[in-house]
């Protein structure tokens, strides 16, 4: 199934029938594909290069770039939207990876009982919207309804319930860890599969070796996984950054209190939607919808050719 | 039925060739085996006949018909892989039957030929089995048996006893030279491993690096191979080289002498050496020394032999046993 | 090609798309809104009442949540998918549809000359030269309360607002009453509820509203940042947490009655009739000293328009007429008190609650919020960023200074008044 | 496994951590669930009590049901997931055939052109999506729906389900050529049965945004007859936002379904993901 073929030969190159079933199976994919999502989302790229200028759509080339980097209160947004997103990944990847390659762990040990129920427990919250996880969290944190301050005078701290929702400081925190509670099943699915696919005998030959417990998992079985961890990181990445309906339904579209918990995805939505008397803006939305997607480009660019070059690879 | 012809046959990927011309003749009927190291386009020259690889150019043909161009299917050839490839979700029977099927064999010929072949390999225990159920040497058999079935031209098979463990591979050699005694069909196989070809094939190929070292019977390539390669591929252990500078050769650069053909004496000889190593075998010996004049050396002793390492002894070829190669490793004769 | 095929794929399970129930000679009219809480209103009351007298037209009251109706409705409509009756934001939202040619001006509409101009205020081009919307609705701001509570604590309603803090004090120090259900988290309760409710007492409504568009007043004067001084003062009264309490909290924080005084909008009533166990009372907001006039918000805030595009304009004028006939006027003040009608007509209403709210239109001056018209047309959103300082004073993030400041700033940096 | 590795104290511990998150992890489902079956005053005075004679109370659920057409609801949502699911794995399985099996001029440039799709959202694209479906008619069509969804799922199920076809030996699929298979029986017969574990994993990862999603339903098919079960509880949210009872119940109502189709796929999830997702 050659590319072409060569024609230096004295015989001369093969004609062969062309092979039409290639393009059947690509066609309706890259049909529907095109036409539903590329195409529109070219359309609105495009508009980034575009501004209104007296009534008229006008060619302004990068002009709508400069505005959101040059003037202030753009850039104010911009910079405070990218700050929090970046927060936003740090917590998923300090919380939420580290707890679903901890419970991946636990869940793999040989004979595990109960390991199904746990798994499918785990995972629950990830099969839920937004609109329920947003508005359940809501009523659980809520100083009114009083769940959670009930909760932790269980455990004697009621003293350090706070409505964190409301405060500028544990706000965009507490946001994130409702979202890592969301998805904490996912790194844990693909860590788990990972450690089971690490053959027995590379684990019994540990054993023999005196390697185990703890020791065993931070020096056989974490190395044979860092493949699975690199690609749960950059699939954290792209996800964090185009995030917007947590943070939409559990804090509003302005992203309160005092912008912060306003990421990329909802200053994107104010902008290119508009919001209540605020009118949406086309052009700088496609303007901050083209540097995100210049920013998440760059990160899954980094993770490509840097990174996932750098991790080894093992075959089993 | 079942002759093959290969002219000038190349293929490259991308900038690489890898079979680089081969021209071939397989009459009808013959067993042919294609050996060499791994990388030297064995495995490719096979795909290629079977048409899983399309050849960058050159012709081939199955009795006397151009086929470059013409889906494996319609070939008229059979298959059996290393990996035996069978169908995990279909049973042992339709996994024989799939190719007659989809042909459009009328069923009851096809369930006929099925038995045949079951009862050919004994696998008529195994019939409604999957895949799964089955041993490796019994899914080879299967696999062997949905070739059968399927009466072909050619058969070809890509080193099929590579995943056999020893004694299983020994049977099931001598199953395959049975069958094809049994239904006289052309075959080719694939192996590197240079004793399976050895005991097997009507024909031996031997390939190296894209490109067709020799052709020949098994005792041709081992008493006349065509140069230095086909010399040090054939025969185990492998034969030994000397540099003729060394014997005061000038006519020849390279001498090769096998290891059964050299004589050891305590006493006296043409190569005085040191033993370094010896292998007992049973019914062999070999004996490893090291000897100033030529380097090292091994010896094949028909029976047991006591040498001890360190032991002072001298080698003497068999006269009209050597052969003699020139500067390009080719063979003078 | 692949569509045609999903496309008859779908059609074969016999699932269609509206445009498959419109009969064929009965026209259907869609009426796109943000107002979901009168959905079973609206299919009860106001389509029944219009489709007996109009046969052959059909209504379909299709609201969005209140959150997503901007975006959603600015999508359908340049993508030509919008209903045929829009229900108008006031002010500069509806008036950008009006100038894109989204909304059809409707000076010739039968039954526009039942509003005054100030009623159709909200949906007239600047130049007051063309009218887009019909004038719905409008809302007053005030303050609810238990009047169960005030009566056990002997509490009488606070007319200044020295007595309006004493009256908290007193249902602090008494602990069995969280003072006032107000939260700052969906922070528009903040601006709208807080700052819009009190402030035109001080800046003296509309005078201070207009002086505010001329460039003659700015967010830094004494009139704009005073409220925010009151408003910062209101931290000590709400409930425990009310940094994180939202809007729906703080309705059930009132009508479970463990809060005394509820800062409201007008809508709240029916809401809070159903739902409320104890006798409610209202009042406008405090003046500063006794005896000094009051001053309301009493804020256009629905009209409902006709979507220039839409493929049914006679039937779809037809309707417009109804909502602007005293008939609707009636059906809908009283089927959702405290959505006062804006028709020139008076209607007779029923609820005490709303009457009360709307006997202050008599001895107070009123005006509408001060960040809707005009002021809100460029980025930064004044409007929004009201939203955010009013939640930022009322946590103490922000001194009442800095927020006038910020918000000044923000005006500056995109609004010249007109000299 | 020998005594020498499981000691009792560590099974006990391990068991201890995963009951607690799996604790964590369902308390906020079942804290919804039991109290949308209690009357209004329990869920205020004891929202950690499970409901009892005394306050045990539907009529949130009488709210929500004889409010809103859930049933319909219900049917749209059920199609439009399962139309969307089956042709996401199709034209996908299809294409990562093609992706992986076949070495053609622009096989890598299509390949990461199916893959931008996983980097920004689709909802970018709602203006010109929505134009193309006024023009096409299919506003406030289920089609409409299927189409965005299917779009959206490709890049994600092209994705895995290549990495996956890699695995599917060759010589399989060459013996099945030998065999007379077309290329097309190769794909339906031979490769399609061996993925179907990883089928699993793509079609959960599909269902969850599309039942979840409340944009696009709200853009492109709003209608009632068109309605989706997440768009219509998010109408009730805002409808009866201090109606607890009526917003319990309508989350309880689109919780349900989601969780029953998962337990569907669960087996298949489980297969799939273990036979070498992310090797």
């Amino acid at each position: 199934m050659s590319d072409t073929p060569s024609t230096h030969d004295t015989t001369g190159p093969i004609k062969r029938p062309t092979r039409w079933h290639i393009g059947v199976f690509l066609l309706p994919a890259f049909i529907v594909y095109s036409a539903v999502m590329i195409l529109p989302l070219i359309e609105t790229l495009r508009l980034s290069l575009f501004n209104t200028v007296d009534g008229q759509s006008t060619f302004v080339g990068l002009g709508n770039f400069q505005v959101l980097f040059g003037d202030e209160r753009w850039a104010d947004d911009f910079w405070n939207a990218l700050k929090n997103n970046v927060i936003f990944f740090i917590i998923h990847m300090l919380v939420q990876n580290p707890i679903g390659v901890a419970l991946a762990a636990m869940l793999s040990l040989p004979k595990l009982r109960f390991a199904a129920a746990y798994r499918t427990a785990i995972f629950l919250p990830t099969l839920l919207s937004f609109v329920i996880v947003g508005f359940i969290w809501k009523l659980i944190l809520s100083p009114i309804w009083g769940v959670s301050p009930y909760l932790m005078d269980l455990v004697g701290l009621k003293s350090f319930f706070s409505p964190w929702l409301g405060k500028p400081n544990s706000a965009l925190i507490a946001v994130s860890l409702i979202s890592v509670w969301q998805y904490v099943g996912i790194p844990m699915m693909l860590i788990y599969a990972a450690l089971l696919n690490i053959p027995e005998e590379v684990i019994e030959a540990a054993e023999c070796d005196g390697v185990t417990g703890w020791s065993q998992f931070w020096k056989i079985k974490l190395p044979l996984i860092l493949p699975a961890i690199g690609i749960i990181s950059i699939l954290t990445f792209v996800g964090n950054f185009n995030a917007f309906d947590l943070v939409y339904t559990v804090q509003g579209a302005l992203a309160g209190p005092d912008g912060a918990t306003d990421i990329l995805g909802t200053l994107l939505y104010r902008t290119f939607f508009g919001f209540q008397l605020q009118l949406g803006d086309r052009s700088m939305g496609a303007t901050i919808a083209t540097v995100m997607f210049l920013i998440i480009l760059a990160g899954v660019s980094l993770y490509l050719f840097v990174i996932q070059r750098r991790i080894r690879r093992y075959q089993f | 039925m079942g002759s093959l012809q290969l002219k000038s046959v190349r293929k490259s990927f991308g900038t690489v060739d890898v079979i680089k011309g081969i021209d071939l003749d397989v009459k009808d009927g013959e067993f042919v085996i294609f050996v060499g190291p791994s990388g030297c386009g064995k495995s490719t020259l096979l795909r290629i006949i079977a048409g899983l690889e399309d050849a960058t150019s050159g012709s081939i043909t199955i009795d006397g018909a151009e086929v470059v161009t013409v889906p494996p299917a319609k070939r008229g050839i059979a298959m059996v892989f290393q990996s035996y490839a069978l169908y995990p979700h279909l049973t042992v029977k339709d996994n024989m039957g799939l190719g007659l099927k989809q042909a459009g064999t009328p069923k009851a010929e096809i369930e006929q030929r099925v038995d045949k072949a079951s009862a050919m390999l004994s696998l008529e225990k195994y019939l409604a089995r999957r895949p799964a159920e089955l041993s490796g040497g019994q899914r080879q058999r299967v696999a062997i048996g949905r070739a059968i079935v399927r009466e072909p031209k050619l058969f070809l098979f890509d080193e099929p006893l590579s995943n056999l463990d020893a004694a299983l591979r020994v049977n099931t050699r001598l199953e395959i030279a049975r069958l094809h005694r049994e239904l006289k069909a052309t075959m080719i196989y694939v192996t590197h491993d240079q004793v399976e070809a050895m005991t097997l094939a009507d024909k031996i190929v031997v390939l190296d690096a894209g490109v067709i070292q020799q052709v020949g019977s098994p005792m041709e390539l081992y008493n006349r191979p065509a140069n230095l390669f086909v010399a040090g591929f054939i025969g185990s252990p492998g034969m030994n080289f000397v540099e003729a500078s060394r014997l005061g050769i000038a006519d020849a650069k390279t001498i090769g002498v096998r290891p059964e053909h050299l004589t050891l004496s305590r006493d006296s000889g043409d190569w005085q050496g040191k033993v370094v190593h010896v292998e007992h075998l049973g019914a062999d010996t070999i004996v490893y020394l090291e000897s100033e004049k030529v380097g090292l050396l091994t010896v094949r002793l028909f029976g047991e032999h006591h040498y001890a390492v360190d032991d002072v002894v001298f080698a003497t070829p068999t006269a009209g046993q050597t052969h003699r190669f020139d500067a390009e490793g080719r063979a003078i004769r | 090609m692949t569509r045609n095929a999903i496309k008859g794929l779908l059609l074969a399970s016999s699932i269609l798309g509206t445009a498959g129930f419109a009969q064929a000679q009965d026209v259907t009219l869609t009426v796109e809104s943000w107002r979901n809480d009168d959905l079973a209103i609206w299919q009860e009351k106001i389509i029944p009442a219009f489709e007996a007298k109009n046969p052959g037209i059909k209504v379909v009251f299709a609201p969005t949540a209140p959150t997503e109706y901007n975006a959603a409705l600015n999508a359908k409509l340049d993508a030509g998918s919008a209903g045929d009756l829009i229900t108008c934001r006031p002010f500069d939202a509806s008036l950008e549809l009006f100038n894109k040619g989204h909304l059809a001006s409707l000076n010739d509409l039968p039954g526009m000359e039942n509003f005054s101009d100030v009623a159709k205020s909200a949906w007239t081009t600047d130049d007051g030269a063309t009218a887009f919307c019909v004038p719905m609705a409008s809302v007053i701001h005030g303050f609810i309360y238990n009047k169960d509570a005030f009566d056990q604590l002997g509490i009488t309603v606070p007319a200044t607002e020295a007595e309006f803090f004493a009256a908290l004090d007193k249902i602090k120090a008494e602990g069995s009453f969280i003072p006032m259900a107000m939260g700052t988290k969906d922070l528009w309760e903040a601006a709208t509820m807080g700052y819009q409710n009190i402030g035109p007492t001080y800046w003296k409504g509309e005078e201070g509203r207009k002086a505010l568009i001329k460039g003659e007043q700015k967010l830094t004067d004494e009139g704009w940042v005073e409220p925010y001084r009151v408003l910062a003062k209101w931290k000590d009264y709400l409930g425990d947490g009310f940094e994180a309490q939202t809007y729906p909290d703080s309705q059930n924080l009132f009508t479970l009655g463990r809060a005394a005084i509820y800062p409201a909008g007008s809508w709240e009533i029916g809401l809070f009739n159903t739902q409320a166990q104890f006798k409610m009372g209202a009042f406008p907001p405090p003046v500063k000293n006794a005896g000094d006039s009051c001053y309301i918000s009493d804020h256009n805030d629905i009209g409902v328009g006709l979507n220039a595009k839409g493929a049914n304009q006679e039937a779809a004028k037809k309707f417009l007429t109804f909502v602007a006939s005293p008939e609707f006027a009636d059906i809908y003040a009283n089927s959702l008190p405290g959505f006062f009608s804006l028709n020139s007509t008076a209607v007779k209403m029923a609820d005490p609650l709303a009457q009360e709210f709307v006997s202050w239109r008599e001895k107070c001056k009123p005006t509408i919020r001060s960040t809707y018209q005009i002021l809100s047309r460029g980025t930064p959103n004044l409007e929004n960023e009201t939203w955010t300082e009013s939640a930022n004073v009322i946590n103490g993030t922000d001194t009442p200074e800095v927020a006038g400041e910020k918000l000044q700033k923000g005006l500056d940096s995109w609004y010249k008044p007109a000299k | 496994m020998s005594k020498a590795r499981a000691s009792l104290t560590r099974t006990s511990l391990v068991h201890l951590a995963l009951i607690s998150y799996a604790v964590i992890s369902i308390f906020p489902v079942f804290l919804t669930l039991i109290n949308s079956m209690k009357d209004r005053n329990a869920i205020f005075r004891n929202p950690m009590q499970i409901p009892t004679p005394k306050t045990f109370d539907l009529v949130g659920y009488y709210t929500v049901l004889g409010q809103g057409d859930f049933a319909t609801y219900f049917q749209n949502s059920f199609i439009v997931t399962v139309v969307s699911i089956a042709l996401v794995l199709l034209f996908g399985a299809m294409a990562a055939f093609a992706l992986s099996e076949y070495r053609f001029r622009g096989n890598t440039l299509m390949g990461l052109y199916l893959a931008i799709g996983i980097m920004i959202p689709i909802r970018l694209g709602t203006v010109a999506i929505l134009q193309g479906m006024v023009a096409t008619g299919l506003v406030n069509t289920l089609t409409a729906l299927v189409l965005v969804y299917t779009a959206q799922g490709i890049p994600l199920a092209v994705f895995i389900l290549s990495e996956f076809m890699r695995t599917v030996s060759d010589d399989l699929k060459n013996a099945g050529r030998i065999d007379g298979l077309s290329e097309y029986s190769i794909f339906f017969r031979l490769v399609l049965p061996l993925v179907r574990p990883a089928m699993a994993t793509v079609a959960v990862f599909t269902m969850i945004p599309i039942w979840n999603d409340l944009w696009f339903p709200l853009i492109l098919a709003p209608s009632e007859a068109t309605k989706t079960v997440t768009l219509g509880s998010q109408i009730f949210i805002g409808q009866f936002v201090t109606n607890w009872n009526a917003v319990l119940a309508a989350l309880s109502l689109a919780i349900l379904p989601v969780l029953i189709l998962y337990f569907i796929f669960s087996r298949q999830l489980i297969r799939g993901i273990t036979s070498g997702a992310v090797k």
